[in-house]
């Protein structure tokens, strides 16, 4: 879904791009940010609904899991923009971030998460 | 514009890597909330005090001001000052009803008995979703100082950069808000240790 | 910025009184280093000595190496003069690949006995036979037989060849239990509890001393193991079950009845300390029902002699800076009854 | 080679003079005069620290000596520790991040001169909030890891952890934005063919450490701002009677801790790195492993921090991966060893006071190492944690190897700031003085902690066969007193000499030996394209011709105005809530003069 819509940006030919003075990849358009927009409220609204179902609580914390990192990642990829910038700033925040999960995980094993 | 190394403008390089550095301070935040979820010795317990469906609507008026804000960004960019102006304050306002949803929040458990220092899910939670609400109060604040740029004609296509940084802050609270709402909201029935 | 409190040359003769009693408790059982980890006593404390020294013995190899190539690059390659430009030399894989290996192997030799021990000393023991409660207070250890009853602080008897099993929590702030020759640490942290164990094997006398920073006295927060055979510690057990009075009316000394007088009365004793069959139940100090037989007082500050308690009741804080024993303001005659009374109790 | 032309230019260059007096130090922007501001308050701070454990080795001469009491000595251990950590290695380091790395990199400034400013007078800030907590009511007191529930209102009534809390904060903040400001400097301000595997290795290591600290302080920040709820609002993180557990201080803290530790050794490692080559007269051998062992060595520290708490009682799970995870770091740091060592081998060795310290390092660096990994093995550190074992420890790695690296540096660098050379016979004093002062004093220190020597005791019992160990120890720190003080003259009387080390007195290789001693306001007349790793050496540099556009960042005030309106508000948390709204007024009022204030 993710490469559909850069593909989306790129027909769509808005050139919202501005130039600092360096190559720079095309920006998405309005109505991607909207689609966008439109998805990440309607993972909300599952996220909220797979709370309230009953029957899905044993696999409540896996489905989570998946529907917010799904968030997490249209955010940052797209309304952050890091899916077209250069590597070096996606370093720049996974680095941390995964040294930051990592810590958290580990801190949860010391609490007896995983026992 | 100064020549960089990498064709990144210095300002965009500090924004990310200060978000860098604010995954850990997050990060130690959650992982104490983690640490002691379930062992408050006294009430009121979050089962009680979470309420999911008016927090999802905060939460939904968070997401929106995001959307506000790369509208803004890109009407910055296209030169466009109405839109500049319109989706700017927007984004601010966005943010504020957030933040009075979070007063509100914080009043009502105090009300329910739930002072700073009543258990360790009041510390924990107060302080994480406080440091969060620190964050928002500081990019509102930004924010309107650009809007405010804006309405004096200030923020052309040629100071972009500027809008195009806040955003980035703007949006990795947006980010982090996704994550506690998730870990501290929805996940409190997954009761840890 | 001492707090107004006079400076106190007493503390250091005191401690002189300290230093004569671990003299002495060196001389019979320990060498030079009463308190040496190197010197162990027990099979936790020989199991983790002889990993250390495995470890140690690897440490040389590694140090002879890098020292050893150091000394001989910077006599070998020291400029002269007329010598050629050096070569530009800028590396090489092989070489690389073989100093990651080494140390690589190396730390498997050192990393497998590491494994092994820890797994065997920090689990529970496959014996539990004299188990004990030890809480740490600020800045003195109380010592809780729960399957015997008794109670007592800063002197540890356990029987020789029996593994003693220790529950380890704390009253207020973390300290850390350590007797150097029967295990290693374990720290006393409120809110949990901890396990220890150790199996000693020779008898003796061990000093050991707290190794947690946990305040001002922290450095005086010492104590004793007394590892004895088990008639000696069937009889400690027995002495220790009897109540006070029992022992105390055997004696009429006249100071010593001034002294009981006091302790009840106007001394203000009682608050804080308890005397088993006696009103005194206090729980802020230490139990004080079998005082009089302890080998030092104090936390292992001093040793138990008239003159010393006499000095500790008068004036606690001259010996130990901070603690949490109140100054009840007796006189030198009066501290010298109470302590002849204190003394009396066996 | 190319300097003489670039200093010739400099001359007729507009803003190419500093102008003088105080006024233009506080407003300095110059990334070069923040570093020299860094550097005196580190060496300030150094000599304070040393001040602090002069007066703990006189204390800890002799058994039972009543010199300071058991109050005044808890506080100056505490103080002596997170002085010497945190406001006399760490300022240093930054010093020559500030000066060097520019330089080492072609760039004329860091990307955020104002910014800058900002970190250093918000350091100093912190340094002297926590300082002066001597002159309010007593220093902190419970160790310079200051493990809760000891801190707690109850344990610690006085204002000194507050004092603790507020100091690092500003320290700790101040680090991150520096840290920040290198971050962006190194990867976007490269001259031209400056590729990062061309990088010197002391910029490579003030990248990888500005990453550590962006990363290790957040959760100490949050380990603080807990206390101080815990302290002053009531809340119950790390309190036992409210079900708080003070052992998660003890993860917050040394999540923090163990990477600080390659912060303060990293930079030194850095150092020398580029010292050997230069007194060696040979490239640095194996220069992709050395830069790689170094970004290992610093991802690796963030999973193994609780190697300081294996007494904790964590349960062997925990206790063997943690003692698995920190015996690994041993590989990547052998591996700069034996490539230091390979570097010197076949090469044309000068001992210069630089290669000297550096050889020093190596020396006492792997024996600090090695007892490291007798700590990293669980069982054995259960018998020397908290004893002197552990001093002598981090005492080797530290001194042995962070301060001596430092020197290195400082002898290294001293005639580029300058353009005055260090007296070289002193040096060679001050070294071996140094070098047998700290091995008396430290190395005994692994006897008496095997022998059962708890650390931060205030007095010890004569008896337990402590008394020579410590004798030795005290002498050792006379000596190494000494030896310092020869410096200090040493670094007095070159000031006053004559100018005449050159552009590039030891025929280094790396970029800032390229321009002038000292170097003008601008660093570079024109920007250097380099095509090697050693530009200097190997004809591995370009000056193109021409004039070169360039504006120098105006002087602002802005940057002292915002730090001294953060230090007003951490006060007020002590004084009173107005002056704490005052502060933020204040640092508020400050940022926006900042931000409307024009740049060039
Ligand atoms: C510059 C700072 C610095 C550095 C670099 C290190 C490096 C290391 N440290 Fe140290 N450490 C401290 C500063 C530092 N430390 C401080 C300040 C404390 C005390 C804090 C306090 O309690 O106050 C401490 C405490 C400390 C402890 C806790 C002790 C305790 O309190 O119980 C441990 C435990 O594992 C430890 C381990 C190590 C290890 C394994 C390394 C390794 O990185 C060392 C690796 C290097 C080598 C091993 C030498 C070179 C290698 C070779 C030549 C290859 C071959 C080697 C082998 C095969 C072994 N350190
Ligand atoms: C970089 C770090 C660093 C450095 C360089 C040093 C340097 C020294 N340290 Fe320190 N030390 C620590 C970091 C460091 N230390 C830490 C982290 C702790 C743990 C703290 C804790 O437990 O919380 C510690 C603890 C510590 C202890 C243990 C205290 C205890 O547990 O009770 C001791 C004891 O001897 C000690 C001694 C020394 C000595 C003698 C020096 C000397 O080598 C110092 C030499 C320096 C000088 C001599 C400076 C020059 C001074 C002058 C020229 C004086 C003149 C100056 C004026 C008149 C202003 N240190
Ligand atoms: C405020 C409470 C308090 C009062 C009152 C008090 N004590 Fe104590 N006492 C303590 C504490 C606490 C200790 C442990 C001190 C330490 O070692 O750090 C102690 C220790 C002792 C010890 C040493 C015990 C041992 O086994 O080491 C003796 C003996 C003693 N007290 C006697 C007395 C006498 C006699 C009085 C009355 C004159 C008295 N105490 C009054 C609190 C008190
Ligand atoms: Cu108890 Cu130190
Ligand atoms: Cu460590």
């Amino acid at each position: 879904m993710a490469s559909e819509m850069a593909h989306g940006a790129e027909a769509g030919g808005l050139e919202t791009a501005m130039t600092h003075g360096s190559h720079e990849e095309p920006h998405a358009s309005s109505r991607t940010y909207i689609a966008i927009a439109l998805v990440l409220g309607v993972l909300t609204a599952l996220e909220v609904m797979v709370f309230y179902v009953e029957a899905l609580s044993p696999v409540l914390v896996p489905i989570l899991l998946v529907l917010s990192t799904a968030k997490f990642v249209l955010v940052v990829g797209f309304f952050m923009h890091l899916k077209y910038d250069t590597h070096i700033l996606r370093g720049l925040f996974f680095g941390p971030l995964a040294i930051a999960v990592a810590i958290i995980v580990a801190m949860m094993a010391l609490y007896g998460y995983f026992l | 514009m100064e020549r960089t190394s990498t064709g990144v403008p210095n300002e965009k390089m500090l924004m990310w890597a200060f978000i860098g550095s604010e995954c850990m301070l997050f990060g130690s935040l959650i992982a104490t909330y983690l640490a002691y979820r379930g062992r408050s010795i006294v009430g009121p317990y979050e089962e009680e005090l979470l309420n999911i469906p008016f927090i999802t609507v905060t939460t939904f008026v968070l997401l929106m001001s995001s959307l506000m804000m790369v509208l803004a960004l890109s009407a910055v960019q296209r030169g466009d000052p109405r839109g500049s102006k319109l989706f700017l304050l927007l984004t601010a306002l966005l943010g504020l009803v957030f933040l009075a949803g979070q007063v509100f929040e914080f009043n009502h458990f105090a009300h329910e008995g739930l002072g700073l220092g009543r258990n360790l899910f009041s510390g924990t939670f107060f302080l994480t979703t406080g440091f969060h609400g620190a964050h928002v109060t500081v990019g509102v604040i930004w924010l309107l100082t650009l809007w405010a740029m804006a309405m004096r004609g200030r923020l052309g296509p040629e100071k972009s950069l500027k809008v195009e940084v806040a955003g980035l802050y703007w949006h990795f609270v947006d980010v982090v808000w996704i994550v506690l709402f998730t870990v501290i909201y929805l996940m409190s029935g997954a009761s840890g240790a | 910025m001492t707090d107004g409190r006079p400076r106190v040359p007493g503390h250091r003769r005191m401690l002189m009184f300290a230093a004569l009693a671990i003299a002495s408790v060196a001389a019979a059982c320990g060498g030079d280093f009463p308190q040496s980890s190197l010197r162990p006593q027990s099979d936790v404390a020989r199991e983790i000595d002889s990993l250390f020294r495995g470890i140690f013995w690897w440490a040389m190899v590694v140090f002879v190496v890098v020292e050893g190539a150091l000394i001989v690059a910077i006599i070998r390659f020291r400029e002269r003069p007329g010598a050629p430009k050096p070569r530009p030399v800028h590396g090489h894989t092989l070489l690389e690949i073989g100093w990651t290996l080494a140390p690589a192997i190396i730390l498997i030799f050192i990393g497998v006995p590491t494994m092994i021990t820890l797994w065997r000393i920090d689990r529970p023991p496959e014996r539990s036979e004299v188990r004990v409660e030890v809480v740490g207070h600020q800045w003195w250890w109380e010592f809780n037989y729960p399957d015997l009853g008794i109670t007592t602080a800063n002197e540890l008897h356990v029987p020789v060849g029996k593994t003693v099993d220790l529950r380890l929590r704390s009253a207020d702030v973390i300290h850390s239990f350590w007797f150097p020759r029967v295990a290693g640490k374990r720290d006393l942290v409120p809110g949990r509890v901890n396990q220890l164990w150790f199996t000693p094997d020779s008898v003796g006398v061990y000093p050991g001393q707290c190794a947690e920073f946990c305040g001002t006295s922290h450095a005086l927060m010492a104590m004793r193991l007394h590892v004895e055979a088990e008639e000696d510690f069937e009889r400690w057990v027995e002495q220790q079950l009897r109540e006070a009075v029992e022992v105390e009316e055997a004696g009429d000394d006249p100071l010593v009845s001034a002294g009981r007088d006091l302790f009840f009365g106007a001394g203000g004793c009682i608050s804080c300390h308890q005397i088993r069959g006696t009103v005194a139940a206090g729980i802020l100090g230490p139990d004080l029902t079998h005082v009089g037989g302890r080998g030092t007082i104090a936390a292992g500050v001093l040793e138990n002699t008239l003159d010393n308690l006499a000095s500790w009741i008068k004036d606690p804080h001259d010996v130990k800076p901070g603690n949490l024993m109140l100054d009840m303001g007796l006189d030198d005659e009066q501290a010298r009854q109470v302590a002849a009374y204190l003394l009396s109790l066996e | 080679m190319a300097t003489a032309e670039a200093a010739a230019h400099s001359e007729g260059k507009a803003g190419g003079t500093y102008a003088g007096g105080l006024w233009s130090w506080i407003t300095t922007v110059d990334h070069k005069r923040i570093g020299i501001l860094y550097f005196l308050s580190g060496l300030f701070f150094f000599l304070v620290g040393g001040l602090e454990a002069m007066l703990i080795r006189l204390q800890l001469a002799v058994p039972e000596n009543t010199v300071l009491s058991a109050e005044v000595f808890n506080q100056l251990f505490t103080m002596h520790g997170l002085t010497m950590v945190l406001f006399a290695v760490m300022p240093m380091a930054a010093g020559a991040f500030n000066y060097i790395v520019p330089l080492q990199i072609g760039a004329r400034d860091v990307a955020f001169p104002r910014l800058n400013a900002f970190s250093y007078w918000l350091f100093l800030c912190g340094a002297l909030l926590l300082n002066s907590s001597f002159f309010f009511g007593g220093a902190p007191s419970a160790g310079w890891f200051a493990y809760a529930n000891l801190t707690s209102s109850q344990f610690s009534p006085g204002h000194g952890m507050d004092f603790y809390v507020l100091g690092l904060a500003l320290a700790g903040a101040a680090s991150i934005v520096a840290a920040l400001n290198f971050i962006v400097t190194i990867i976007n301000l490269r001259a031209p063919g400056l590729t990062f595997m061309r990088l010197p290795l002391f910029t490579w290591m003030t990248l990888v450490v500005s990453f550590l600290i962006i990363l290790a302080f957040p959760p100490f920040t949050i380990g603080t701002i807990f206390l101080l709820f815990d302290r002053m609002f009531g809340t119950l993180f790390f309190e036992p009677s409210g079900g708080g557990d003070p052992v998660l201080w003890q993860h917050l803290f040394w999540i923090f801790g163990h990477p600080e530790v390659y912060i303060l050794i990293l930079p030194a490692f850095g150092i020398v790195s580029d010292v050997i080559p230069t007194f060696s007269r040979k490239p640095l051998f194996g220069y992709p492993v050395v830069v790689y062992s170094g970004i290992l060595i610093a991802f690796l520290g963030f999973g193994v921090w609780a190697h300081h708490m294996f007494s904790v009682g964590l349960g062997p799970i925990a206790n063997s991966a943690f003692s698995g995870l920190t015996m690994l770091i041993a590989i990547p740091t052998g591996v700069k060893m034996f490539n230091w060592i390979a570097t010197m081998w076949g090469g044309s060795i000068r001992f210069r006071a630089p290669m000297l310290f550096s050889i020093g390092l190596v020396a006492m660096f792997t024996i600090g190492g090695l007892s490291g990994v007798m700590h990293a093995s669980a069982p054995a550190d259960l018998q020397q944690t908290d004893t002197y074992f552990v001093v002598a420890h981090l005492h080797y790695v530290l001194f042995g190897g962070t301060i001596f690296g430092l020197f290195a540096g400082i002898y290294y660098w001293f005639p580029k700031v300058t353009g005055r050379l260090l007296g070289e016979r002193l040096a060679t004093a001050h070294f071996w003085l140094l070098l047998i002062g700290m091995n008396l004093t430290f190395f005994p220190m692994h006897f008496a902690g095997l022998h059962g020597m708890p650390r931060r005791t205030f007095t010890y019992p004569a008896g337990l066969g402590f008394e020579g160990y410590n004798l030795a120890s005290t002498v050792g720190a006379g000596i190494t007193l000494l030896a310092m003080l020869l410096f200090l003259l040493n670094f007095v009387r070159s000031l006053r000499s004559e100018a005449t080390a050159g552009a590039n007195p030891w025929e280094a290789s790396t970029l800032e030996w390229a321009t002038s001693s000292p170097p003008p306001v601008h660093n570079f007349d024109v920007t250097p394209e380099v095509t090697s790793r050693d530009p200097l050496w190997y004809d591995g540099i370009a000056l193109p011709a021409g004039e070169e556009e360039f504006h120098m960042p105006n002087p602002s005030y802005w940057p002292l105005v915002v730090a001294g309106g953060i230090l007003m508000a951490a006060a007020g948390a002590l004084v009173g809530l107005p002056v704490a709204l005052l502060g933020a007024a204040v640092a508020l009022a400050g940022i926006y003069g900042w931000s409307f204030e024009p740049i060039h």
